[in-house]
């Protein structure tokens, strides 16, 4: 466990900057989570923790020290890449084990009981004699999850570690993610993922990122009721929230309202606004409506089990008037 | 003698379906590899081959053509003398060719091993990223570039013991107290012929391993960073294995050459036994000796033993021969 | 007819050549191209071989060393025919020595033979005469050589020669052999001379010169090298062959008239007496020549008188044929070479001759067991002895 | 940063660059030299001096005008260039198919051509001489061309079969998907990922050719055919014995500046992580 | 537009047979989605398709010609790599272009229009000169999907195409490869994925693979209804159906039954069953109660909205009997 702090950290590539100056803070035993759009700078945040690469100015502190110059292997991290970076010539087992055979101190068998330990959670207890070459993609994402967590370090940095998992295995790795932040004593844990859902379970809180900068901090249910910016409002919760401007958000005093799929009911007839239906998705629990209504992009209505609407329905809603954000010109939000 | 051999591998039972791909690919395998065997069975193909008939025959530059079929005589004959005794004779018994071939191997072994050692770490600072260096790469195949027959008498110029530049630099820096005459004594001709081999050949090794480091994926070793690998350890768990390919191929090559010495023992050192070579044998006995035949035998054995060694060292450095297919 | 010569001649000496050849052309018609070679003599023998082994119908004439004849002679014309009117003119030794089982192999185009350069100023200043037996060298080197370290040249030295184990021993040892007695290895009608004790003394005295008189270094000298030592100044006595008097009074040498040459000493003993070994080019021509005709007229030319004249004006090489060293001409522009006369009388032929085929390995096996003496493994009886074995089984019934 | 850190990374790049400094002296000082040795004439060549003490380009001069001395320099930048280039374009291909196709024989193959390599050269020099005369070429450039081909060829093979071995085969993969032949994929997608490899066999197999010595000198025999080493053996005093070093060197300055020249120009290629970004795993 | 049809296909690797005998027909125009646990053999299947590998054994047609033996290049396909497989040393404009550019009779700026369409419609536009190093993992995912679109083939192979992109991202590239089908003439497309609305949206067929064997085909709703083993109900929905066996599967005369977390609700005070609060995630839209109630895996209950539950509360629970799934002891459902 360790606390983490980013002062106005930037990062340049030659001449395109692609952090823009980042003040962040990690507590000690936190478990954070990046979001963001693709290329928003998670993973070269990421690799700047850990020391990878070398920040271009400001300054980081791992527990109120600079280190900014420290090397990778002596901050105490262990770390999952988006690319994997197994080592080629190594089997799962020697991949897993790598790291620990370097530790003094470990007895041969003490190792391949973590190891173990950790093919067995990742369900991969069979390949540990393979080479990463002859793994599906799945699967090598998991040796390389397994290669983090068979360590003991302060601090996990985990880079889209379950993008390639299957529904049910990524529940399963999830929540043994979470049991390992309580039960390693609170390590300090920072995830890069696109996954909503991982992002609200996971996160004690979760670091909102848009183009190089910090766009909110905060913990997952503030920023899906409290959500700072159109951007946060935009970009927490799935489906996206729908956004409303013009004239229908002059009406509720705002440059634009933002409304929730799930917090809009359709009207038996007359509702707030109405929609032509244009699409509908059936996700089984769930369905989705899409009502073509004049603005930017379609409106999303969300509707629980599977629904018969037809595209060019023309149908009438509701937002439930509690759940309305507001939006002023600037995109921040009106309280 | 190889196309016949460019069929898929047999795969268990079966008939396995031979795939558009696989066939197109093993069509362009033949044409690529066409060229290669050709140019490779002229220009090699016939001379070995007589080198090896040759070897067979009582062959001798004043008559070349007019040589006679001896069987293995120039290998192993035998002579009964009048007291019954039996005689052996021919290369196989041939004290100064065994003595050759020790010397030979030592020294391809010595050297080999240094140059590998200091290649190696040639290559590693090569492969750093520091200003200038372009100018160090170029600068250290310096001694690869100079021709060897101007290196050679170079160096025995430099060691030489009254003007050469060594010694002298040896006696000023206090290092030695006596002029050395460094390749006239037969324990220090040797110790010669091996530094100036290996001054001579590291950057070959070096390039070929720095080739085989560029092309390592970079971002292992920030797995292994951050799995707090120590340098060293990096070294020799990432980095060797990945670049073993690479190092195994320039240490084959590096063995064939050095197990053929000769210009710079030729020129280096005085014709003593104790650094006599096998290709400095058989040059004598080629084309000084007139013992063509005899001298053939020499080659034809020296490149059996250089395929026994190789063999024996491709199959003790498990080099593969697969991976990389599809 | 279009020749081609092919020559291990160096720098002056091609330049010369090719003087030569344009006088040639001018004569006849016919042109010459000269295709150089390097100059060491192994490699040039190696390379001869194998071209005229393959029958190789590019050159025409090549020039040879006074002991391939025998080793070449099945591919060359004989020129016997060719030169019965010439032959006379020449040293019988020398045109003897080209001839094989009566076939006359090559044309002598000059001789060689080496002497002892000695420092005048040295001995002068220690009241010393040139020596004329090893012995008196022996001492007298190493009476000066003490000397002059002692006065401040610690890199003095007494004696230097050719110790590297090449041909080039093979010259100095049979020298040293032939000077005291020893024989010459292999006499003239093929039997196996070299195991006697005055050979074996003349080996073990020289093998006592190493570290004393001569440098350890001197093991792997070869001509330049030795050279190197005596044209620093750094030498008192030097063994070498012409070549090394021009040089050694280069504008730029610091012995410069400071040295003189005498006849290589001589040993003691039964039929000791002054011995130098016996060098020189010849032309030859081969047998796969398109024009043997034009060939031999070329051959012809390049012994004869009046380029063997030029050859010892501009080049100090010693002609074959003996009236030239009483030529006026001669003996104004080198004035050594008449004086030369007497070391070439006392030159001895290798034994290429009763070797044939073999000389080559005959010289090697004579150098080896030199060059281990002289290296301390073993002395010269142990290794002479052996020598004779070796020597005796290459022979077999004949050589 | 506390102030020993810092001390010890600056011994460390100390450390780092005195060893470079090392490398770097331990591998030119022969040839500063030569240098040296090439500015220098007469007896000063026996003496030992550590700077250049005259600056006399004499000897240079008398290089380039001695015989055909740069018409023997072309000589070899061609044989070497035609030499290296038909080399790497037989290798280039025999290694693709002896790398990435599957098919029985291969490592046999494999050590056939290895096989070429292990007998010694003046050995096959008889019968190779046979060839070349029978195949017309000889005292022309192809001679050597052609007979540079059995030391190249076996090298360039084998360096290049084992560096395309480690190419990911996705690349190649998606290649195939895209519709590229066999020769598309070396030529537009192998290649330029092989840059290292091939720069450095290529810079080793033009040294090779360029520094042989017997085959020059046994299969031309006249001074417009010959190259540089040769060249430089025939280099010669005013008499048989006397070798002239301070030629010798200026001319072994002259052969190697171009090397030089070429390794500068071409390392440039020997970057690393060519293959980087380019698949996950 | 092609159909494709696999006859008992199998595929060894060695001596480990992987794809264990596949029938399976994907119509003309069909957007077929595969599903399957990592390591099922997805995507071992999608390169058999392709022709990348040779089948083992078995029969593979396309329009009905037996194409075993056919060259991918001949099959008119295009394929996403689950690595991605970009060329590394081509910028993201060459990547994309590269196979146009061996087509014959591709005018420079025909290729150059297909490659900026493509690129905006990924809004990787601004990256067309960088090199794939030079990019985010999203970045370089979009640049593969890129490769794939630019061409003009009759078979899409996506392998994972969107695991590395943000929700929004995401959505807006699945709506692309959604009209892409409707746009190119109905092009065939095969579609490996591991998210649930992937799936259940795009897919006109899933086909649930599993341990290298069909083990369902249908379409998304029928598969989410009736599907015909506990393994495909437990694989498709998020998340995962609740299974309950024992006694309380007795009282529903089955060995097994399956109820969706959507169709349980809590009940103020008696429900059909009872259990203990043990965990809860908060999605925003909706949140997740998790039940020990001796079952196998704790009871996964969703409800709308946020929920404050905390771990200890005891609950009783009761599921909508008509979407209870009864299954025998085989795993087939009863019906
Ligand atoms: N070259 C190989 N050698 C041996 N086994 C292999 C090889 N390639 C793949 N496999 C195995 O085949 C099985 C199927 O692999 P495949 O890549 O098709 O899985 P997948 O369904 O795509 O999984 P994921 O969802 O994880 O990508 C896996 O168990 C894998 O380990
Ligand atoms: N070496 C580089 N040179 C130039 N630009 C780079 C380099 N590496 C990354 N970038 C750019 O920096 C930005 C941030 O990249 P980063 O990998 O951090 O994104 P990310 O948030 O992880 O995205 P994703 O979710 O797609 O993985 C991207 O726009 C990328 O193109
Ligand atoms: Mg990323
Ligand atoms: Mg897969």
């Amino acid at each position: 466990m360790a606390s983490i702090e980013l002062r106005n950290v930037r990062k340049a590539f030659g001449a395109v900057e692609v952090i823009k100056g980042v003040d962040l803070e990690v507590r000690k035993g936190e478990f954070m989570v990046f979001v963001g759009p693709s290329g928003c700078g998670k993973s070269t945040l990421l690799r700047l923790i850990s020391g990878l690469e070398d920040i271009t100015s400001g300054e980081m502190l791992f527990d109120g020290k600079v280190v900014n110059a420290l090397a990778p292997s002596k901050r105490g991290i262990a770390m999952v890449f988006q690319s994997y970076a197994l080592y080629p010539h190594m089997t799962v087992y020697e991949n897993m084990a790598f790291g620990l055979t370097l530790e003094k101190g470990q007895s041969k068998e003490e190792i391949r009981r973590r190891v173990e330990k950790a093919a067995d959670m990742l369900q991969i207890r069979q390949y540990l004699d393979r080479l990463p070459k002859q793994l599906s993609g799945g699967q090598r994402q998991r040796v390389a999850i397994g290669r983090a967590i068979t360590r003991d370090p302060k601090v996990f940095l985990f880079d889209e570690p379950l993008s390639n998992l299957d529904a049910a295995l990524r529940v399963a790795t999830r929540i043994e993610i979470a049991k390992l932040h309580e039960e390693m004593n609170q390590v300090t844990m920072i995830y890069v993922t696109h996954d909503q859902v991982e992002a609200m379970t996971l996160a004690d809180r979760i670091c909102v990122l848009r183009d190089g900068l910090v766009e909110q901090v905060g913990s997952p249910m503030e920023l899906y009721e409290n959500p700072n910016s159109v951007f946060v409002a935009g970009f927490i919760g799935s489906p996206k929230m729908n956004f409303i401007s013009g004239d229908k958000a002059k009406a509720f005093n705002a440059d634009t309202v933002g409304i929730r799929g799930e917090h809009i009911t359709i009207m038996p007839d007359n509702g707030t606004w109405s929609g032509t239906v244009i699409h509908t998705e059936n996700l089984g629990a769930d369905s989705y409506v899409y009502l073509e209504m004049g603005t930017e992009e379609p409106v999303v209505v969300r509707l629980d089990g599977a629904n018969d609407y037809k595209s060019g329905d023309v149908v009438h809603i509701a937002p439930m008037e509690d759940k309305i954000h507001r939006f002023d010109g600037a995109g921040k939000p009106i309280r | 003698m190889a196309t016949e051999a460019l069929a898929p591998p047999a795969t268990g039972a079966g008939s396995r379906i031979k795939s558009e791909l696989t066939q197109q690919r093993l069509r362009a395998a033949r044409w690529f590899l066409v060229p290669m065997l050709i140019a490779l069975a002229v220009v090699a193909g016939w001379p070995l081959l007589r080198s090896i008939w040759f070897s067979f025959t009582d062959a001798s530059l004043n008559n070349l053509y007019g040589a006679e079929w001896i069987g293995f005589g120039n290998y192993l004959r035998w002579q009964v003398l009048e007291s019954g005794t039996v005689r052996w004779r021919g290369l196989l018994v041939d004290g100064a060719w065994w003595n050759a071939v020790w010397n030979t191997v030592r020294f391809a072994f010595t050297s080999v091993f240094f140059e590998t050692i200091f290649g190696m770490i040639v290559a590693l600072v090569l492969n750093a990223e520091f200003r200038g260096r372009g100018i160090v790469r170029a600068a250290i195949l310096i001694p690869w570039a100079i021709p060897t027959i101007v290196s050679a008498k170079m160096w025995a110029w430099m060691l030489n013991d009254q003007f050469g530049i060594l010694n002298d630099l040896g006696m000023r820096l206090g290092l030695l107290s006596q002029k050395v005459a460094w390749t006239a004594q037969a324990e220090t001709a040797m110790t010669a012929v091996l530094v100036v081999d290996i001054w001579k050949t590291t950057p070959f090794m070096a390039l070929l391993i720095l080739a085989g480091l560029q092309m390592i994926p970079k971002d292992i070793y920030e797995a292994a960073d951050i799995d707090g690998v120590h340098p060293v350890k990096q070294f020799f768990r990432i980095t060797l294995p990945l670049v073993r390919p690479a190092l195994m191929v320039a240490i084959i090559f590096r063995l064939l050459d050095a197990l053929r010495i000769f210009d710079l023992i030729y020129v280096l050192t005085p014709n003593s036994v104790a650094t006599k070579t096998m290709s400095v044998l058989a040059r004598e006995n080629l084309f000084d000796f007139d013992n063509f035949a005899y001298g053939s035998a020499q080659s034809t054995l020296l490149f059996l033993l250089i395929a026994v060694l190789t063999m024996l060292y491709i199959w003790l450095g498990k080099v593969r021969f697969d991976g990389g297919d599809r | 007819a279009e020749l081609s010569i092919v020559s291990g001649d160096t720098g002056n000496g091609l330049a010369f050549l090719r003087s030569q050849l344009d006088k040639f052309e001018a004569d006849t018609g016919h042109t010459v191209t000269v295709v150089p070679m390097p100059s060491s003599t192994t490699d040039q023998f190696g390379q001869y071989r194998l071209w005229l082994a393959a029958g190789n119908t590019d050159i025409d004439v090549y020039q040879t060393d006074v002991i391939w004849a025998p080793q070449l002679a099945d591919q060359f014309l004989d020129l016997t025919e060719a030169a019965k009117d010439v032959v006379g003119d020449h040293f019988p030794s020398i045109i003897e020595s080209q001839t094989v089982d009566g076939k006359l192999v090559a044309l002598p185009a000059f001789t060689d033979a080496p002497a002892l350069y000695y420092r005048k100023d040295l001995l002068e200043k220690y009241g010393k005469t040139p020596p004329t037996t090893w012995a008196e060298m022996e001492a007298t080197a190493k009476e000066i050589m003490d000397g002059e370290r002692a006065d401040g040249n610690p890199e003095m030295w007494g004696f230097v020669f050719q110790g590297n184990a090449y041909e080039g021993l093979t010259c100095d040892a049979l020298e040293w052999v032939m000077s005291n007695g020893g024989g010459q290895i292999v006499e003239a009608d093929g039997t196996i001379s070299i195991n006697n004790p005055q050979a074996a003394a003349a080996i073990d005295r020289a093998a006592g010169w190493i570290g004393t008189i001569s440098p350890e270094g001197n093991l792997a000298y070869m001509e330049e090298e030795s050279r190197g030592v005596w044209q620093l100044g750094n030498a008192v006595f030097h063994r070498n062959w012409p070549y090394a008097y021009s040089l050694g009074n280069g504008d730029d040498s610091p012995i410069k008239g400071l040295f003189d040459v005498v006849p290589l000493p001589a040993g003691d003993g039964e039929g000791a007496r002054s011995a130098a070994t016996l060098g020189g080019w010849n032309v030859a021509v081969s047998k796969y020549s398109p024009d043997p005709e034009a060939a031999i007229e070329l051959a012809l030319f390049l012994s004869s008188a009046e380029v063997q004249k030029e050859r010892a004006i501009n080049q100090s090489n010693l002609p074959t044929i003996e009236a030239l060293y009483d030529d006026a001409d001669i003996a104004a522009a080198q004035p050594i070479i008449p004086a030369w006369k007497e070391i070439f009388q006392n030159a001895v032929p290798r034994p290429s001759a009763p070797t044939k085929t073999d000389y080559n390995e005959v010289s090697s096996m004579f150098w080896s067991a030199v060059h281990n003496t002289l290296s301390g493994n073993g002395t010269a009886a142990e290794n002479l002895e052996l020598l004779e074995a070796d020597l005796t089984e290459l022979k077999g019934d004949a050589w | 940063m506390t102030a020993t850190f810092d001390l010890w990374k600056l011994t460390k790049s100390v450390l780092f660059y005195a060893l470079v400094v090392f490398i770097v002296v331990v591998s030119v000082f022969p040839f500063y030299y030569a240098i040296l040795t090439s500015l220098k004439s007469g007896t000063d060549l026996f003496r030992i001096t550590y700077w250049p003490t005259s600056f006399d380009l004499g000897n240079y001069a008398s290089v380039l005008n001695q015989g055909s001395f740069p018409r023997n320099l072309l000589n070899s930048v061609f044989v070497s260039a035609v030499t290296v280039i038909g080399a790497l374009f037989i290798a280039v291909t025999a290694s693709f198919a002896l790398s990435r196709v599957r098919f029985r024989g291969r490592g046999l193959l494999l050590m056939t051509i290895l096989a070429v390599s292990m007998f010694p050269q003046m050995a096959v020099l008889a019968g190779l001489f046979e060839v070349i005369r029978a195949l017309g070429i000889y005292n022309t450039p192809w001679a050597l061309i052609f007979s540079y081909t059995i030391f190249t060829l076996p090298f360039t093979v084998w360096v290049l079969t084992t560096f395309m071995r480690e190419l990911p085969v996705e690349i190649e993969e998606a290649a195939i998907v895209d519709g590229a032949s066999p020769w598309v994929i070396i030529t537009r997608v192998f290649l330029p990922l092989m840059w290292p490899a091939l720069v450095t066999t290529g810079l080793l197999a033009f040294i090779a050719a360029w520094n042989e010595f017997l085959f020059a000198l046994t299969f031309t025999s006249s001074n417009d055919t010959r190259t540089v080493p040769v060249a430089i053996a025939l280099l010669s005093g005013g008499s048989q014995f006397e070798i002239p070093w301070g030629i010798i060197m200026a001319a072994s300055v002259i052969v190697t500046v171009p090397l030089v020249v070429l390794v500068l120009i071409f390392q440039r290629k020997i970057v690393s992580g060519l293959t980087a970004g380019g698949v996950k795993g």
